[in-house]
């Protein structure tokens, strides 16, 4: 299935666009995701930690994901 | 009353200030939180902030909610600027009114610790000689 | 730099915030003391203050000292407002400015408890019915 | 000896004026002159503290007073 895939700060540079489509199999949780990432995108592993949004909720790696998800990466926030 | 927006253009401290005064207010206390000119000794050029809008704005409401259920504040301002920030540019600005002083202190700063856990708005500093995102790397 | 004054005119937030800015600093946090409508749920109409005024900003002197010496503050502006005051009027304003935020809160807070039990100032509360000079009696 | 007495908030209602000078016997310490104006003015026993500052300092109990201090009674303070 196809997800959209949405990047924010070091994020958007690792996978190098701020918004693209994965094609991912289905069922495929947040932390399926996470490692698929990691293996595509070795950066990745770099970071202190990533979490993931939903239609704009934080989720935890047990959320399967579904056709049609904007999912965005949340790499560790710094506003303030 | 709560007023809550992220910007591109400058913070104001003082209409801040003024949106959270009340006839029952016994205080305010208000965060400006400031660019500085280096971090851990390096010499900072400029910052460039930049946000997942919706959800900044979604996280720091429910930043409001607690401070209403915790604190009982009367109201609170949290205002926070994107885009390109030089030296002694404000970031962000929070401020609040309470009936009594000690909860607009603790009610404050439990805005400002929470807002940079949990906001997705992310930093990124400019050197003479790179950049950086800050928090990215352990 | 301390900006310390005890002032018979309205008090002005913005100009107290812009006293402590400083390009070493990473957060000013305000305090804005505000005049309640009620106290103990008695309606005031309005306050007076009045102050030994060269030892009342001594003291305030004494608290700036302690915000250099503990907190490692860049900057303080502490203003006390006398004479009558109307509801929403400002009594107080105290902005410090500091490299890190916790600094500034723990200070500001410290600042703030401490002129309430050291400086002599005193607080009238006028209602409706009669006055009482605040804290007088047990 | 004469000493100047300097009164505020409820201490100027209490003896009625915001300035005298009070005839004291020498030596006198602070202790004593509060003694002195408990009984003078007995309204002082129902205010909850009350201190004293000379030459715009808080002074304790036995602090020697000395011909023509200014002597300042500081009732309990309420500013901010």
């Amino acid at each position: 299935m196809k997800i959209n895939l949405i990047a924010f700060g070091i994020a958007k540079e690792i996978i190098n666009t701020p918004e693209c489509i994965l094609e991912v199999t289905n069922p495929c949780s947040i932390g399926s995701l996470k490692q698929i990432l990691m293996e595509k995108y070795e950066e990745f592993q770099k970071i202190q930690s990533i979490k993931f949004a939903i239609n704009e909720d934080y989720q935890e790696d047990h959320f399967l994901l579904k056709e049609g998800d904007e999912v965005v990466i949340i790499p560790p926030v710094s506003g303030g | 009353m709560r007023d809550i927006k992220i910007l591109d253009t400058p913070l104001n401290t003082q209409s801040c200030h003024d949106a959270v005064e009340d006839p029952a207010a016994g205080g305010i206390v208000v965060f400006v939180g400031l660019v500085r000119n280096q971090t851990k000794s390096r010499q900072v050029v400029r910052l460039a902030f930049e946000s997942y809008v919706p959800m900044a704005l979604k996280e720091m409401d429910k930043i409001a909610d607690s401070l209403y259920e915790k604190w009982g504040i009367l109201h609170v301002c949290i205002h926070h600027r994107i885009g390109v920030l030089d030296i002694g540019d404000i970031p962000v600005v929070i401020a609040l009114s309470t009936p009594h002083r000690q909860a607009a202190f603790e009610a404050c700063q439990y805005a400002i610790d929470t807002l940079k856990e949990t906001v997705p708005i992310w930093k990124k500093e400019i050197f003479k000689d790179g950049a950086v995102w800050v928090s990215a790397h352990p």
